[in-house]
């Protein structure tokens, strides 16, 4: 085995691959600077950033109060005069009270300057249920900012993907807030060595399919999957795209594919109502590609509930690979 | 020590309380000890599904904090309220059943232990987040105050939670409207791994308590009397209608902050130390000393302490799961007008 | 005339529609009470409260301290335990600091606690653009918590509407949040006397219609209305349903509209994406109204950015009736 | 006062700053009076679309408080920052190209009265959201600190302000983190119609300081030379390392609090006295007295202020609408990455 098809096989985890991105942006410039909560010698609650804070110092992976509304807003200010944070949340449930700083200040004052500044700040948020932690530790807030201009969003479902993103991200000059889903964290995958870039606004189609399209975000990309793989052998050949990116959305991509198959469906752990679903929903919807609509467009999103804490609950309030099943078997075999 | 009672010597609580309330408070330090290890041996048999915040350790400030209050009075609490729901007089097998995330829990199985209330008690629940109490505490005061309950409100937060927003405007809101509130800063040194030394521009916590004009008192909150002192003085002062207080509980946590917790921002020595100096020994010896309790009597409270904690846990996991399609059930209240 | 021609010719401006409702409700129970900011003697930032602070006193018409968070949070504590707050924000951007407690908190209390407790809170924003006040002051966001299962969310276009589910909201054991578009604080309107509610979670068809079903909330009910008198005479029959509530959404009243009709636009302000209009769609398009659709759905939002502050522009940014007129004819002569 | 420059009795800003700089900082001074008078007048006159918040009578705080900062320090403004941005050195011509919502407006008509910023004089600009550039002030001097600038940010905010929860966060965090930025409160003693009395549980807002471990002063706002003793002291502290302070300028708006304004929370007694409290009137006669200017020298000051925003003005009525069709630009910055 020569180094390159080494470093091809190479697997890390997801939260692996975000501390390598922040590693290689550490090391490669002086500008960035990691912001958060017990990130420091704690390692974050989630251990992305472990160790970090050995190689680079407690000025560079700062520890903050339990501030979520001022350390945002430092982070903010630090962006529009010379650094470069990437500001973590604990659980993007905490992001509620930022909301302020990120859409008040972040996503705005740029336009509001007639475009005089910019502020190039990350803002990682772990998402997200099935970790037992109930209604304000588990939630999708993903649709919140994707409504806001000013700021972009992303999703990345995958290790090569989130190093990949998190580093555009730094390289952007405007604010991108990343969800990161809690349960991807140990999730392994192949991660390219070094530096690249993930494009932002691109979707990525995980698997070509031609009866049925599959639009599906973060954790459910791979609930997505596994239902494909489920049905291919019935017959149903199912494309699923991951969207990768909430605002701005990647059109092109989605509407080629439903002007393929006529058939969509789109899940999302987020709350149904108002979710990102809808927002697929209504782009096709509004598209030339109605037109080769064989049927609805189904929505699996979260229940209209806050998370519960029992397990078996927390499961049932989140779409499942059975309930992505059930939908496409209805769809395709033109049950809706 | 002839005459506990009327020694000006004699430590706060031991004047002020009845021997059976006395031992009643020690009961409940004892139950929540082994709420706290049997949630941990429960965690450790993979009965829990989520995390948990342990409060050994701290007991007496919760104990302690509560003395002076009726089913009336409202507490708030925090992430790591066990403590305080105990001492606010919950069931503990409702308790352990929401641990357990039965439909026989506090809260059905749906909120589990960052969410555990008990209302009919006065207790508004625990919350996960840190500082979302603060207010809600104010508001329940505002309540006491505009209906003319006479109810107190003890509102309990960490040393973390003091960085937060949420505690400047709840603490400057309850002094300008004067109301009848008890700001209970249980400082265990730390906010997860955060100590206040890098966190709090301040020594004392309580010293905080001037920028909102309000008496603010930092003492051993590992002294069941010494809490119990502050607290009473507080929540008096609060009854009479003078508005609001805030007390410095200064106590340590044994167990790390979750269980993802490396314990790597302390050391060893810091713990042990700590455990040197646990609230439930000095509660038995004061009770021991002043002649209120046997040595064997501490250890049978314990026991039986013991045995409910037994029973609770059983109760729980005999109990039922909620039905899943009943998730989305107490969203919104049924019948409602609209 | 008699005094029951009076009554139903009185007119009242939707400011005065909201101030009634909260005298009466004031009058008649004790335990409501009034929190904002410079709601009592300066009579609110848009003079909504106006004078009733002399009515019911200061203990009762409640000056809060500039602490949106805490405010909000003082609320669904005074809520919980027995008390009725109503809880303006001066302006709905604000709330943006005040997430944290209406959503982690007010929304979910409930449900956390298995149905223990109940949260009868009134939240009151004052919404949109158009006053010049730029962007900080003149969001439209209840896209956010239309996404919130716990809320209820209402956005009353009309004095009467104002008023009646103002009441309503009272009479909600659970939270509601009003939205209250600025510009129409000083439209005047029929508005009963007394006491009455008006349904939340019912929408108003505001005109009847067999060729294209327009879709609008708030102040774009207006504008749907006068580009509906356009179009009658052009032959096209414009359908107006006023949504009236974003949660729960009166799906039934939608879908049979669309039926009928074929056609669907959605008008809203708040941004395009990820808002108001794209559930609506969304809904629409996952339905068995689906199978009626003749055209793509057409959704009239506010544009990808913040509001500005010239006044041109802040048209420019937000659908206006001609913008309607346009969409309206392209989809009635099948050029979308 | 034969020799004012020796006299200890002499004031600080005369013993301090050149005879240019302190004709420079009057002219200023009246410059803000004059903008804000030439921005009612357009009000009145409908040029303007939307609302404002006049500084008029705070015109000592804002020039004072920037006298020892340079273009590389930065401050941060709140909505009643015209005179913030005037001291700051912004050009006025920009400023009223702006509020007349202009494409040759510092933000291209696209943020108004509430917004204007000059980020090449260090000026982060004003801000709708009451707290809002408190915690972006810090961030500018985290920079500072960490890229070794060696500058200082002076963070403007009211004494409303002082009861957001980002105030507590955000000096907090430049205490513990020992920031080079100075906290100055305008304290013009409402926030909107709200007294200080009725919203702010404590006397002074300076008191609050100690809750930080920072100093805390509080001077007369309307002194200039007081103000200027106080922030140049605090603008030091932070230049040698030594972390924040906050200082409070006592202060008055001669306006409403904005064009909705009825005044009903004051008395017409109480605007009169601080009218006679003119600062403008105090500084010109301290000019004055230390035969800085002469009494025509000082009205030639007036006359070019006046003299100038009137062209100001003409520039901004003469300049170009923005273009509609690029409404949404500037949403992202054009050519990035992503
Ligand atoms: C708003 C918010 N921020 C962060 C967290 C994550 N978190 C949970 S507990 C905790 C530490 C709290 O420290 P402290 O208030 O001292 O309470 P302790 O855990 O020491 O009892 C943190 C950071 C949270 N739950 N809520
Ligand atoms: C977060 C927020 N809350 C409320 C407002 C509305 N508002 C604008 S200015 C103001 C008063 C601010 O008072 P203060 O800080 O003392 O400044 P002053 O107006 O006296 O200069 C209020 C309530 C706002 N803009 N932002
Ligand atoms: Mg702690
Ligand atoms: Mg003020």
């Amino acid at each position: 085995m020569n180094a390159q098809t080494r470093t091809e096989m190479r697997e890390l985890s997801y939260a692996e691959a975000i501390r390598e991105a922040m590693d290689i942006a550490l090391a490669s410039d002086d500008r960035v600077i990691l912001m958060g909560e017990d990130i420091g010698v704690y390692g974050g609650a989630f251990q992305v950033t472990g160790d970090l804070v050995e190689k680079y110092g407690t000025d560079r992976v700062m520890d903050t109060p339990i501030s979520e509304l001022g350390g945002a807003g430092v982070a903010v200010g630090a962006a529009l005069t010379g650094l470069k944070p990437i500001f973590e949340f604990q659980f993007s449930d905490f992001a509620a009270l930022a909301m302020e700083q990120i859409v008040n200040q972040a996503a705005k004052v740029r336009y509001m300057l007639g475009g005089s500044v910019s502020v190039p700040l990350v803002m990682r948020f772990p998402a997200g249920s099935g970790t037992g932690a109930a209604a304000q530790h588990s939630q999708s807030i993903e649709a919140w900012l994707g409504h806001v201009p000013g700021l972009k969003v992303v999703q990345p479902s995958t290790p090569e993907d989130v190093k990949g993103m998190l580093l555009a991200a730094l390289e952007d000059p405007d604010p991108v807030m990343i969800f990161e889903h809690k349960i991807l964290y140990k999730m392994k995958g192949h991660v390219p060595e070094g530096h690249y870039t993930t494009p932002i606004g691109k979707a990525a189609i995980r698997r070509a399919g031609k009866d049925l399209t599959i639009v599906a975000t973060s954790l459910m990309v791979h609930k997505a999957l596994a239902a494909a793989e489920t049905l291919g052998p019935e017959g149903i050949d199912v494309e699923v795209i991951d969207l990768r990116t909430i605002r701005p959305m990647d059109r092109e991509t989605v509407l080629a594919s439903v002007r393929k198959t006529g058939r969509l469906i789109c899940v999302y752990e987020g709350v149904k109502t108002l979710g990102v679903g809808a927002e697929i929903s209504a782009m096709v919807a509004e598209s030339d590609a109605f037109d080769f609509l064989d049927a609805p467009i189904v929505r699996l999103g979260g229940a209209e509930c806050p998370i519960p804490y029992n397990p078996e609950l927390e499961k049932a309030v989140v779409p499942q690979v059975p309930d992505i099943l059930d939908a496409a078997r209805n769809l395709a075999e033109g049950r809706i | 020590m002839a005459d506990a009672a009327t020694d000006t010597n004699t430590p706060y609580a031991i004047r002020t309380y009845s021997p059976q309330r006395l031992k009643d408070a020690l009961h409940k330090m004892f139950l929540i000890r082994k709420f706290e290890e049997g949630a941990e041996d429960s965690y450790t048999r993979g009965l829990i599904h989520g995390t948990m915040h342990l409060s050994i350790g701290q007991e007496a400030s919760a104990v302690g904090s509560c003395m002076s209050l009726s089913d009336e009075d409202k507490i708030t609490s925090t992430h790591r309220g066990h403590g305080h729901c105990v001492a606010k007089d919950a069931d503990l097998g409702k308790m352990f059943a929401e641990f357990f995330g039965k439909e026989t829990g506090y809260c059905k199985g749906r909120g589990g232990s960052m969410h555990i209330a008990d209302p009919s008690r006065g207790n508004l629940g625990a919350n996960g987040i840190v500082g979302g109490g603060l207010p809600i505490a104010v508001g329940a005061a505002l309540s006491a105050k505009r209906l003319g309950t006479g109810a107190v409100t003890v509102c309990f937060f960490g040393d973390g939670a003091n960085n937060e927003g949420a505690f400047h405007e709840s603490l400057n809101m309850a002094a300008v409207w004067k109301l009848p509130v008890v700001f209970v800063c249980e400082n265990n040194r730390y906010g997860m791994s955060t100590s206040t030394a890098r966190s709090t521009a301040v020594k004392q916590i309580a010293e905080r308590a001037a920028a909102y004009s309000m008496p603010g008192v930092t003492v051993d909150g590992n002294d069941f009397s010494a809490v119990t002192e502050a607290v009473d003085a507080a929540v008096a002062r609060a009854r009479r209608g003078e508005g609001p207080s805030l007390v410095e509980n200064m106590t340590y946590r044994w167990r790390g902050h979750s269980k993802s917790d490396r314990n790597r921002y302390r050391t060893k020595e810091e713990i042990a130390e700590w455990m040197e100096r646990d609230p439930i020994v000095a509660m038995s010896k004061l009770l021991v000393d002043h002649k209120i309790l046997t040595e064997a009597e501490v250890g049978a409270l314990e026991e039986d302490a013991a045995r409910i904690i037994r029973e609770a846990i059983d109760f729980a996991a005999a109990s039922p799961d909620p039905k899943i399609e009943e998730a989305t059930r107490d969203v919104y209240t049924e019948g409602a007008a609209a």
